[in-house]
């Protein structure tokens, strides 16, 4: 087992503690869909809590989050308050954006949660365009951009990784490869084995495939590219391998794969495996539970904000189309 | 007779004409294994197998544009956009290049091809997987539009959309596959640019498509209760646009409403009134009244949606309150 | 006073703002090093530098998925797609991200941007490279769009759109590259969302947009020598649109004829009529009557394109049939 | 000098015929461009003939191509008769298209010539398609597309490649890569030095640089990946090096390259060099001469068909909207 002596206890705990939240809470969101309190879609990211874990806790408060309509586990790394969320995915008036977004788009610019954006590859350019503000006004800041496997082989992806490579934008591409695109297996459509990395040549940049079930790989990685594209040296591109424990959304109970294949990344779930890991680093069991029962409070609290929470004003409906704070399109 | 829903159709109209004509294929995202992300091709890979029916990577410049070479050269294929909201990442194959190839070649290159796709609100799916867009499609020369609004429909019009020579493509209204109706045994083919009159009344005219038909016809049984009789057209057809049926019943009751999905600029009843407000315009007895989404995206939360899609109340209202 | 090319009033604008204001940079194909493919940004590279002013790779979906990135995060970015027929190749990130975002986050995320693209017909360029595609842009709700017919419109316009908090699309006439015009001295900042009366007449009222605002004036002229007075309303801009300056003159002059470059099916001229023969259809005198390219590809051959494009005297002869 | 003695005279003096009448009937165009009688804009070849040539005498009468709106090279080396070319370029009803599409769409479907595209990249996925085609039938005809070094940045070029790749179909990729895109150096915008071939392992394909002046090579080359992707295994990606002698379009003077840089790729001149080798290789300068004459002859005569023929039938533009033969949107 890795146990990485330069990551503090302090660190260890918190990557444990976000890993928890996003478990807890989308557990807790799962429940709710069942229930019929949300509505519409919903894309869980249990089973991938390391990778926003380990970035959420590597990037820099004022660096920037991009990521897909599987975007609870980012926003929730960024610290977006669990009750906004959880009132975004039922369409209440205290949702995160009051309801006009939706699970698939998460948007916390306070918390530089720059949005979830729910068409495949999107996203990727637009995290370039933030880092050319960075660039370009000197900030310092650094954009994260997280996808999916199936996104490695549309048309935007190409466009935006060679664009950043060429002005060396401050910009880190983090493909979350969980083996499947929607139901179909990413190996079933692409022309090589591992999506991202073996593209990253084709942008002059270093392929870096690495386990994103390991939240201290993750933080070891994150920092390491964030770095480089502070200082300068342009983007990355990372591939890490992980695998949704669910379906792919809320309709899909993902029995199109193997059986063994399921237990074999159970077993490697990246939460219980930190548990583990903490408790075998001599952590007290007890600093642990007091960490889980502080979020299990919170997620329970959360979920109550939002079910009391009213709909959203129908005026809404007609708020923010425009930065007049309209939606007139005449005179 | 077969009671059928409107995504069970899909697969009905794809497998009838499948059997009829080995040119016929299926490409698209997840269309194979898992029988498409709406269940409407459920079955089809077991049918015909991988070679006629593909499972693509998410690249949907990459299917529109093998759709078309391979229509060029002598297959029919059937492309699925999985969202219609994502014709916005391969718009360029549909309308530069699918569009006008015939016209650019002159008359050299046909184009027998269909695209279906997902298309329209009320699933709560947000602004960027609830679009009707219909409308971007009728914009632009060299595409034909179908929208069907029953199973019945789907399976007709898919047949004439596949048997057509030309580009069609077609809008499944997400919020009608659970719908049922009966659809007949044995082969179903209907004829494109045909709109249907549903309902005969004549105090006004109300023309509406897809998921907007039910909701129009909905409205003009209230009013019916209040004593106002309206003709409720099903347009089924954008391109060609039967444009004498409505005519026909514009003369008749000198009123017209369109009822539209999409937001209002420039949508297909922009067009429609245009044509009536310079054709018929001795005929009529009123304004022209669209009612369409309000120009907004769409809002994800149930309660903004509901609001945001043209109701049978708000559709009543209107007549209501515009010929009173 | 400067007498000004339309494509020098480009180069003109946008000098303006980016002296103004440093968050402001231009990125797009050839616009830095070459002056632009149609030599509307000539001598900006030399003067604000290579990170102001940025060539870019073939990839329009990185362009204005960059732009839109930049615009969120404090930059005031003007990207060029370089014929709007190009809209196509990144219709997602203009239609589905960059018009939504406000409205999805909202009000989160802001967008101070401007894409500029070289629109239109009459180079004899063929069908992918003349389109007329403001309507695309005019039927997504969150964009604004404007499209200016003189040098002075140019600079003014392009100041109130980098100067404007939303998302602009600024088409710029290829057409009208060549044309001179007076350009006032000093700072020019002109206002969105506002029509222009270029003639006055009791009898009609023409309304065009870009290249066809000096056509209709042409008309104009014509019809008067047979003491047929127009009113010719340059439309300027579609989204906001001057719904009041059209309606007051409908109400003066109670014939409505619109004048567009696109393709018929969903051009602006449907969505105006459909405005104005609700809201104003009292005022009507007689049908309204819509002067477009007819609805097919722009042929490239210089007599055919020649033929498609709305003329004078068709514009003339149009208006005289119907109000005669 | 390379003379593979498996390519025969016969081959040879077609090679030479082809690249010559390209640039002949190229020269020939920029003259009319320049007295006004074609109109509109046109992308000449001049300077890259090689690749035409090569692969045009590589094909199998059935094979298609597809091209860019840089395309009069290709139509002329699938022998579409330079009149109906000529007419084209003109705007005349003798026009391919009788006028229709004009210089950047040279369409014969009759001699397997399926399209020139003018939105850079558009036509990459569409060649994919008609490979399906051949699969899916069995014809054994292989889709040949030829493409700038600019459109390796775009969207299309990845997901057409990938797509190719994963369903193995018979299509070959050929990057002419000619340093420039319009005005700007590819370098400029590109992260890898090789535009084309650097991208080949992202879609588990062979890396192929050619040298694109020199018809015997591109010729070897053709015969090569055309028999790989006949006989099942597959896409291929080319990338021929090579130079265009004049600017990007009509509009365009070509100021923006170095002299130097001019000045070494006029000096390996692909029609000029191969002239060289025939007599080196032994053969008179009097057949050199004849084919020469011949083909000046036909040029002659094609431009004197375009320019007296009439402007097309106004009613045409009416026509072939659609498939019968109207344009009517309405019933
Ligand atoms: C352009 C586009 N095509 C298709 C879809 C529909 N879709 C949504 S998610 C998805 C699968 C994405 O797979 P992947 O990128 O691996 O991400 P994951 O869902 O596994 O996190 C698809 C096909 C879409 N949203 N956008
Ligand atoms: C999508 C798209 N963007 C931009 C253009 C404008 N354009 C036409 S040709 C060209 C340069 C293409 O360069 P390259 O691919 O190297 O081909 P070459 O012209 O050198 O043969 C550009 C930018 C276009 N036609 N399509
Ligand atoms: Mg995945
Ligand atoms: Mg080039």
């Amino acid at each position: 087992m890795r146990t990485d002596p330069s990551v503090g206890l302090e660190t260890r705990l918190a990557l444990y503690e976000t890993m928890y939240r996003i478990r807890t809470f989308e557990k807790r969101a799962y429940d709710l869909f069942l229930s019929g309190l949300v509505k519409g879609t919903s894309h869980l990211s249990l089973g991938q809590e390391a990778i926003a874990a380990g970035f959420g806790e590597a990037m820099r408060e004022d660096d920037w989050s991009f990521a897909t309509y599987r975007g609870h586990a980012h926003a929730l790394a960024r610290r977006v308050p669990m009750a906004a969320i959880m009132g975004e995915l039922m369409g209440r008036a205290c949702g995160l954006m009051a309801g006009k977004g939706g699970s698939m788009h998460l948007t916390s610019v306070e918390h530089h949660m720059m949005g979830s954006y729910a068409i495949v590859g999107a996203h990727l350019p637009i995290a370039a365009g933030a880092a050319l503000t960075a660039q370009q006004l000197g900030t310092g800041q650094v954009a994260v951009c997280f996808f999916g496997d199936g996104a490695t082989n549309i048309g935007a992806f190409h466009e935006a990784l060679n664009l950043a490579a060429v002005w060396r934008l401050p910009v880190v591409f983090v493909c979350e490869n969980n083996l499947y695109m929607e139901y179909t297996p990413i190996a079933a459509v692409t022309a090589v084995p591992r999506p991202a990395a073996d593209r990253a040549s084709a942008y002059g940049l270093e392929p870096i495939v690495v386990d994103g079930n390991d939240a201290d790989v993750v933080l070891e990685t994150a920092a390491r590219v964030l770095d480089r594209a502070r200082s300068g040296e342009g983007p990355s591109l990372v591939e890490a391998l992980t695998y949704r424990h669910g379906g792919h959304s809320r309709a899909d109970p993902g029995k199109y794969r193997p059986d063994d294949e399921v237990a074999t990344w159970l077993a490697r779930d990246p939460v219980l495996r930190y548990r583990e890991r903490l408790l075998d680093g001599g952590l007290e069991a007890g600093v642990i539970e007091g960490v889980e029962r502080a979020v299990d409070d919170a997620v329970a609290e959360a979920t109550e904000a939002a079910r009391s929470s009213p709909p959203p004003d129908p005026d809404l409906l007609y708020r923010d189309v425009f930065a007049d704070g309209g939606a007139s399109w005449r005179n | 007779m077969a009671q059928l829903t409107y995504r069970e159709a899909v697969a009905r109209g794809i497998t009838q004409e499948m059997e009829r004509d080995p040119t016929v294929l299926l490409i698209g995202e997840d269309v194979g294994a898992a029988g498409g992300a709406f269940k409407a091709t459920v079955g089809l890979l077991e049918r015909f197998g991988p070679a006629r029916v593909r499972d693509t990577p998410i690249a949907e410049q990459a299917i529109i544009g093998a759709a078309m070479g391979a229509a060029m050269t002598g297959l029919r294929p059937i492309a699925e956009i999985m969202f219609s909201d994502f014709f916005a990442v391969c718009w360029d194959l549909v309308a530069n290049q699918i569009a006008k190839t015939r016209y650019m070649t002159n008359g050299q290159v046909t184009l027998p091809l269909v695209i279906r796709s997902g298309n329209g609100g009320g699933s709560r799916f947000g602004a960027q997987h609830s679009q009707s867009v219909e409308s971007w499609a009728m914009a632009i020369p060299g595409l034909k539009v179908v929208a069907p609004s029953t199973p019945t429909d789907v399976v007709g019009l898919l047949a004439a959309a596949v048997r057509d020579p030309d580009p069609v493509l077609f809008f499944e209204q997400k919020s009608l596959y659970a719908t049922k109706g009966e659809v007949p045994d044995g082969e179903v083919v209907d004829e494109l640019g045909t709109a249907k009159v549903v309902r005969q009344g004549s105090d006004a005219t109300i023309v509406a498509l897809a998921a907007m038909v039910p909701r129009a016809v909905a409205a003009a049984s209230e009013l019916a209760g209040e004593g106002i009789e309206a003709t409720v057209i099903d347009l089924r057809s954008l391109v060609p646009l039967d444009v004498s049926t409505v005519a026909a019943s514009v003369a008749a009751t000198g009123h017209l409403f369109t009822v539209e999905e999409n937001p209002r600029l420039c949508g297909w009843g922009a067009e429609l009134t245009s044509v009536v407000a310079d054709e018929c315009f001795y005929d009529l007895d009123g304004p022209i009244v669209r009612v369409t989404t309000p120009h907004v995206p769409l809002p994800a939360a149930d309660a903004l949606e509901d609001l945001a899609l043209p109701s049978p109340s708000l559709i009543a209202d209107t007549v209501r309150r515009r010929i009173g």
